[in-house]
């Protein structure tokens, strides 16, 4: 038997409904606009195969960088009491504001050959602009705010005495986090990764602007399907449906993981007729 | 000084309150008492490391732990205290038997499956084999109390604290746990200080030595029968009348 | 091509109009110097100036918009550039169109217009065409087409998917745009009309000073001609090119 | 006298300092590439006053919209069991791994005349793309994925016992949702406003597209920016100069809040010693 | 059924734990006393709406606040049960005096002065005044557990479920609390259920019925005399012994 349910049950839903159709409809139109054989065409354009594999290639290791060189500045942010670190985080919210192309330029002007770290990176012989490198170092730069504001707010909810306890028991500092913060925090990270990996993958002004559009080298799906752009309306519109296809199936195992989690260590009860049940 | 012997010689502040306390003691359990508020939590997590005394000095074995004077403030992970805090502070995301089995140092069982057998060993000795493998979020009151006990007695640290340890048990519960405490702490020789609200605890521990906090100062100090026969404030008065079932 | 091993490859930066034209070009340039590797890199030729301003390892640069390529030739960036090519402008309507143009003069019937911001060639071009054509035709024409437009777009991709999507009843672009997509063209009279020029240059301190020179003779030769003309770009009379100079030179 | 502090105080700073380096660099080599002379001539540019006009309020009312249409959306998916809920999660994060312009194009499939609902609008006299609320329904699309994601992770972490306990006092589900949920999870919910904002304030790709580039109807900052960019890098820059200097005023209030609101609820003790204290 | 009677005849299940319950009661607070585990606060729970009762009925006055066969399960707002929780359940974003004003009903004090007013009696009554502008993450154990009491008696419920209300108090506060706590139910003439595990509880509160919980059985149920004297099980046995000083 169901436990009757209370008649409130339904209304988030009904309010959330807006927001959601929303965001839904221009993929849905998208998919739309393109027929399967369309999408055939797409996936045997010369374009389609180097670009998705860099793309692939390089979000990985952006996602990697960014996961272990933001979660230290993460958990500083989160748990440094003081002014400084409210600041610090408004710098790590500035990247996303500034248009990506103008953070093309600005990447130029840090990297390039007369930029700021150019002469230094000359005289050890190393080039980033226009080279893979570029494409990563692109897409760190505007998709790190995202994963690190997001594991900054897990890490604020972890409760102190967890931590303490931990040391009492024998940890170190870094022992209790790895054992203790990480785990605790995995949702909210695993979250902001989600959204800095989606974020990376769709990355194209700073990209365009930093690292070229150069085929196989530095010409990820969103500069191929501005490329077909020139071209081909349609073959454009093909390719980013390919690549939102594509980008559904990895999000989805993702996405599964924190809503895993969090029901076990919260353990809001699904018998519990104050929760919405599934309907 | 013995390596069973401590001393706790501090001045605390939380927020606006301020604990003032001058303690000692060995191997034998000793016992803090004192109304809601007193400030017995804000010294076991002074002890413990979890904030940091404005003056004095924490020693425990050979170990200072805390001097004002000789800026030396050990972090929790180097003062070997083992805490049971009163909100149990399990880990969410272990199991029970995880959760028992995260306090056991890695030189005590190198192996897994001795890990897992110490474990289960300690669940046994509080009555919680049948939950090893349930998440803390699943269990109940005195469960939960009991798992964190087990918790802080397999990690064998130098000085064990306990912030009223018994609180959630039942009876029957309370009477098993209270005599094995008892077991463990003076077998083990090793140190306890202990905060409780029953004054069956203080007998059933056998401490030799009770500290009563009120308003953040010791207000007295003795063995059990000295502070039942001539209490210096009406709350101990009360606190032992209560104990004898008045 | 790969750039992963073997020796540098020829790399040209081309303005993103170039793209399918350049993309054959590279073919028939590689089947001829086999020993070279031919990199393309399309992007808007303010981009790319950008890029090259930076240190981008460009070999040639093919831009669409004399401005930019002067721009990098003042800074010693680029030696002498030469013409590339010519672009005319056409009205671009979509297939069913709606709004019934079927000459330059019935633009004042679009309901929706689509023109390039001021501020990019296409535009400037644009507003340049309507101007010359209410010299010679009706008074007011100009304001009239001008009334019927809804959005500036900032560069021909967007103008043109406007029409495709039938957003717009009608835009002006590049000749070389309507020939790939599934728009029709409506000529502009060839009195109004502006010429487009595409100048190809060898960027300054180049390593590939050889092929690049080579890759501009072959885009100037007549089967490098052919081909361009093929893709709807104009290689006929150079001399043409001269009367339109001031619609480039306002982007320096 | 200040309490003396473990050695282990200091070690995660130096581990967050590579990325705060590498996310300050560009925004660093932005302002050095560009003179008070430059930013002087940026703000008495023609384009400047009314793009930045037009940025303040069409992000303003983008974030009114996601918050308020955002919020339901969020509770929804942190609150319904089941596995429709991780599949519509993966449709909110899809349209940050759409690149822009795309993006753009599926919003003119969906709203423009041949689009999915432009027949409907055009029969009740609605025109959107072209104009500002296109502007703003552009930013919605790419900035509320940040705002319900951030939202959501704060609403996971919700004791559901207050909730009941809330309810018990006689609060309807409503009502305790904005008694105990909303005050609870605000950290949580203005971070990810902070970020939507941000996002907002430098989209570029779909308002291009979608709602064209006309000076004071859909000609937002990033749009000024790219037009100067056509013209004069150096104008470009010292515009984006402008907008993030701007951003950075508004942010920094806005990132003050959580952390003071965190800081009380869950009192983590600055005198503890297991915390990083200021130094 | 009189306004102050009540009856609760379910079964619940908590994962593989599974309560079945027959209670009733009138205005005199009924006791629920068993081991840990035993499914006390499971039944609490599903009574104040938590969780939806597998199959029974639960009625406080005239209203039926659950019914499996009429497919009734009322929100919890609408079944007018205090409730404290064993873990408090304060709200962290509220002073202590927020949180006691928060159980306020509307009607009952429509003005801000009167319900500061009532919240200012009713942390007096628990001996909490001092810490009115406190927020909970600062108190101490029994400082929270007398502020979730103030809030709950605040809110004047059809019928107040109370889970082991002074289990973190000293031995002075349960004293008076519990006095103070029996005047109120009796002079209310509201109906209560206390879960303790202190005998003392039981008769402090002059409960005239205690039910025994064990395993999610309930075993034994009569005035708590005739419970102390003819246990029916060794639970039972200790729980009065323990209570009367053994
Ligand atoms: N941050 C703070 N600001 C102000 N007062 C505080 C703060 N932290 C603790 N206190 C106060 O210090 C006093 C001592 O608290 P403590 O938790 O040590 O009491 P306790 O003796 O353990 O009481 P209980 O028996 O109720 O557990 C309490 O009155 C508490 O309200
Ligand atoms: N989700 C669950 N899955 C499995 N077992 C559960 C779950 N929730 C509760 N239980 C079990 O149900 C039993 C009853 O729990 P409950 O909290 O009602 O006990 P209690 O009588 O209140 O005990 P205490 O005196 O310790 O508070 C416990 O053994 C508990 O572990
Ligand atoms: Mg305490
Ligand atoms: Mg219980």
């Amino acid at each position: 038997m169901t436990p009757p349910q209370p008649p409130t049950a339904r209304v988030p839903l009904l309010a959330a409904l807006p927001m959601l159709a929303l965001l839904a409809l221009p993929l849905v139109a998208l998919a739309g606009a393109s027929s399967p054989g369309d999408i055939a065409v797409g996936a045997r354009h010369p374009l389609f195969l180097p670009a998705l594999w860099l793309s692939a290639r390089t979000t990985v290791v952006t996602v990697a960088i960014i996961v272990l060189a933001g979660t230290p500045a993460a958990w500083w942010l989160a748990t440094r009491p003081g002014r400084a670190p409210r600041i610090v985080e408004v710098l790590v919210d500035l990247p996303i504001v500034v248009p990506p192309a103008v953070m093309g330029i600005a990447l130029l002007e840090a990297f390039g050959r007369n930029g700021l770290l150019g002469p230094a990176l000359a005289a050890v012989g190393v080039r980033i602009p226009f080279t893979t490198p570029a494409v990563i170092l692109a897409q760190l730069v505007v998709a790190a705010p995202f994963y690190i504001q997001g594991s900054a707010a897990a890490f604020r909810r972890i409760d102190p005495e967890l931590i303490l306890v931990a040391r009492s028991l024998g940890k170190s500092a870094a022992g209790a986090f790895l054992r203790v913060v990480l785990p605790l925090a995995l949702p909210g990270m695993i979250a902001g990764a989600a959204l800095a990996w989606a974020r990376a993958l769709g990355e194209f002004g700073a990209t365009l602007f930093f690292a070229g559009n150069f085929t196989g080298v530095t010409q990820t799906m969103p500069l191929a399907i501005y490329t077909a752009l020139e071209s081909d309306t349609r073959l454009a519109i093909a390719l980013a449906v390919v690549l939102v296809g594509a980008s559904a199936l990895l999000l989805l195992p993702l996405r599964a993981v924190p809503a895993l989690v969090s029901r076990r260590l919260g353990a809001p009860d699904p018998a519990s007729p104050h929760h919405r049940s599934p309907s | 000084m013995s390596a069973a012997s401590w001393r706790v010689d501090i001045v605390v502040r939380a927020g606006d309150f301020r604990v003032a306390a001058r303690m000692r003691g060995d191997a034998a359990p000793v016992v803090v008492i004192g109304p809601n508020g007193s400030g017995k939590t804000t010294l076991l997590r002074a002890i413990v490391g979890a904030r940091a005394p404005e003056l004095g000095r924490i020693e425990v074995g050979d170990a200072v732990l805390f001097d004002a004077k000789g800026e030396i403030a050990l972090p929790p992970e180097a003062r070997r205290v083992g805490y049971v805090p009163q909100g149990y502070g399990l880990f969410p995301h272990l199991t029970v038997a995880g959760n028992v089995a995260f306090g056991i140092p890695a030189a005590a069982a190198p192996s897994r499956v001795e890990r897992r057998r110490l474990a289960r060993d300690a669940l046994a000795e509080t009555g919680c084999e049948a939950i090893a493998n349930r998440y803390p979020a699943t269990l109940s009151g005195g469960e939960k109390q009991r798992v964190a006990l087990a918790r802080a007695l397999i990690a064998r640290p130098a000085i064990l604290l306990l912030d009223e340890p018994l609180a959630a048990m039942d009876p029957a519960a309370r009477r098993t746990l209270r005599a094995s405490l008892a077991r463990r702490l003076l077998d083990g020789g090793r140190p306890a200080i202990v905060v409780t609200h029953d004054a069956r605890d203080v007998f059933a521990l056998g401490a030799p030595r009770v500290y009563a906090l009120e308003g953040g100062e010791i207000v007295q100090r003795g063995a059990p029968e000295e502070l039942a026969a001539s209490p210096a404030t009406g709350f101990i008065a009360e606190f032992f009348a209560a104990g004898s079932g008045a | 091509g790969s750039t992963e091993s073997g020796p540098e490859p020829l790399r040209v930066f081309a303005a993103s109009s170039l793209t399918d034209a350049f993309g054959e070009m590279a073919v028939a340039f590689e089947r001829l110097h086999p020993e070279t590797e031919v990199v393309l890199v399309f992007a808007g030729s303010q981009v790319l100036r950008a890029q090259i301003e930076r240190g981008a390892p460009a070999d040639v640069f093919a831009s669409a918009d004399p401005g930019q390529m002067k721009a990098l030739q003042r800074a010693g960036l680029v030696a002498e550039p030469q013409l590339l090519a010519g672009n005319e402008l056409v009205v671009i309507v979509p297939p069913s169109n709606p709004a019934g143009i079927e000459r330059f003069g019935d633009l004042v019937r679009a309901e929706r217009l689509v023109l390039g911001s001021p501020g990019v060639p296409v535009g400037s071009y644009a507003r340049e065409i309507l101007r010359r054509a209410e010299a010679g035709g009706p008074p007011g024409f100009a304001e009239a087409v001008l009334g019927r437009v809804v959005s500036q777009e900032s560069n021909v991709r967007q103008l043109r998917a406007k029409v495709e999507m039938g957003e717009a009843d009608a835009a002006i672009v590049y000749r070389t745009d309507a020939a790939t997509a599934p728009v029709r063209a409506v000529a502009v009279p060839a009195g109004a009309n502006v010429r487009a020029r595409y100048l190809i240059g060898v960027v300054k301190g180049t390593r590939k000073t050889e092929a690049a020179g080579r890759w501009v003779g072959f885009a100037a030769s007549s089967q490098g001609r052919d081909l361009l003309s093929r893709h709807g770009f104009i290689t006929d009379s150079p001399a043409d090119f001269v009367a339109n100079d001031n619609a480039g030179a306002r982007h320096e």
